[in-house]
């Protein structure tokens, strides 16, 4: 299936890109995509215990199964105010 | 705007104000971030602030609708700027409205931190000499602990 | 306007909190009071207000004074309107700015509190059918469990 | 000696008088100015345990001697904000 990546902040920067395109496994949790990001930018590495999602523009959990077209934001910790 | 908004432009917190405030209300409690001069030892030069909006806007309907939970008297409105932000100037403002002061006061802190925690925003600081990604909480909703601390905070 | 004022026309919340800030700020917490449209059960008309003008600027220096012994980065403004105020017009404006934004809330609310206990003003009150005086606290500025219950309110 | 009185809010509608001259013995207190107010306006003495006073723009305690030219000002329980 056919996903959409959003990248923020210093994740964008690490990624050199704000928004990709991939495909995934059926059945892919948002995790899983996590996964394949992290061993295509190994940068990214260092957040995968700190990174929230969002599915659809609506927080997500990292177990969130992903369906074809589904867009998947990655957050690294949020600082705004 | 609305109660809620993300926007690239100066904020104008007397209208953010003028958003809540109703004739049986007797207390707006306001809240301004503005961009310091300084941070953690830095001289900071300006800050740029990057948004997941439509996820923003829904954070702050979130943070509205607990407040409204929890003081259900009390009107909200949130703003925060986007983009380049000079020192001085104001990166977010929250108004509360109430008939009671206490309850103003309390849902604007609580407003202020709920922000801090879970609104997808975040500051790039440019200051002498480099800059820097600053981060803060792991963004989640659902952390209820993390609910429990901005209501300490407000005092509550 | 300076910091401290008792003043009879419209007052401008957002010029009272640009008293304060500093480039070294990054919080201003500001407190509107209104006029309600409804107290104690009756329908309200209008305010009318009464200061002794003199003591009532001492009151707020001191109140400043007060809020900089505690919170030594606090800059404080107290703005208070006297005469007629009608429904949903303020009747004062506090900003505090800090360089932390719980300074901030803290020592606006520490203000509005001690405000109301000490500030030598007077609400007429005039409501369908009648009129009243409100009175609250016997001012005294040296009553220390007074100043100590301002300050549990701001939360410190 | 010669005092100047000042009336506030309920206590000036209750005296009829904003600003008041009295004469009064040497050595008196703000207290004893009160006292021979409420002798010569009785409605307002029922302010005898909550009133304030401040003489010559300054908080003071009802016990402060007064001197020739002061002024004594008499405040009801305040309800400003």
């Amino acid at each position: 299936m056919h996903v959409t990546i959003r990248l923020f902040a210093r994740l964008r920067e690490l990624a050199g890109a704000s928004d990709l395109s991939r495909q995934l496994p059926e059945g892919s949790s948002a995790r899983d995509a996590w996964n394949a990001l992290v061993a295509e930018f190994p940068a990214i590495g260092d957040y995968s215990r700190t990174v929230s999602c969002a599915v659809n523009e609506e927080y997500a959990r990292l177990t969130t199964a992903l369906k074809d077209g589904d867009e998947v934001a990655f957050l690294p910790p949020v600082s705004g105010g | 705007m609305g109660a809620y908004a993300v926007t690239a432009g100066p904020l104008d917190p007397a209208a953010v104000a003028g958003l809540v405030a109703r004739d049986g209300d007797g207390a707006v409690a306001t809240f301004v971030g503005l961009v310091r001069d300084h941070n953690a030892g830095r001289r900071v030069l300006w800050l740029d602030y990057e948004a997941f909006e439509p996820l923003a806007l829904k954070a702050f309907e979130r943070i509205g609708d607990e407040a409204a939970a929890k003081w259900p008297d009390v009107a909200i409105a949130i703003h925060h700027r986007t983009g380049r932000v000079a020192i001085g100037e104001a990166s977010v403002a929250i108004a509360a409205a109430s008939p009671h002061r206490a309850d103003a006061f309390a849902a604007c802190r609580y407003a202020i931190e709920r922000i801090k925690q879970i609104a997808p925003i975040w500051k790039h600081e440019h200051f002498e000499g480099g800059e820097v990604w600053i981060e803060g909480a792991t963004a989640d909703p659902s952390d209820e602990r993390a609910r429990q601390t901005a209501l300490e905070r407000a005092c509550t």
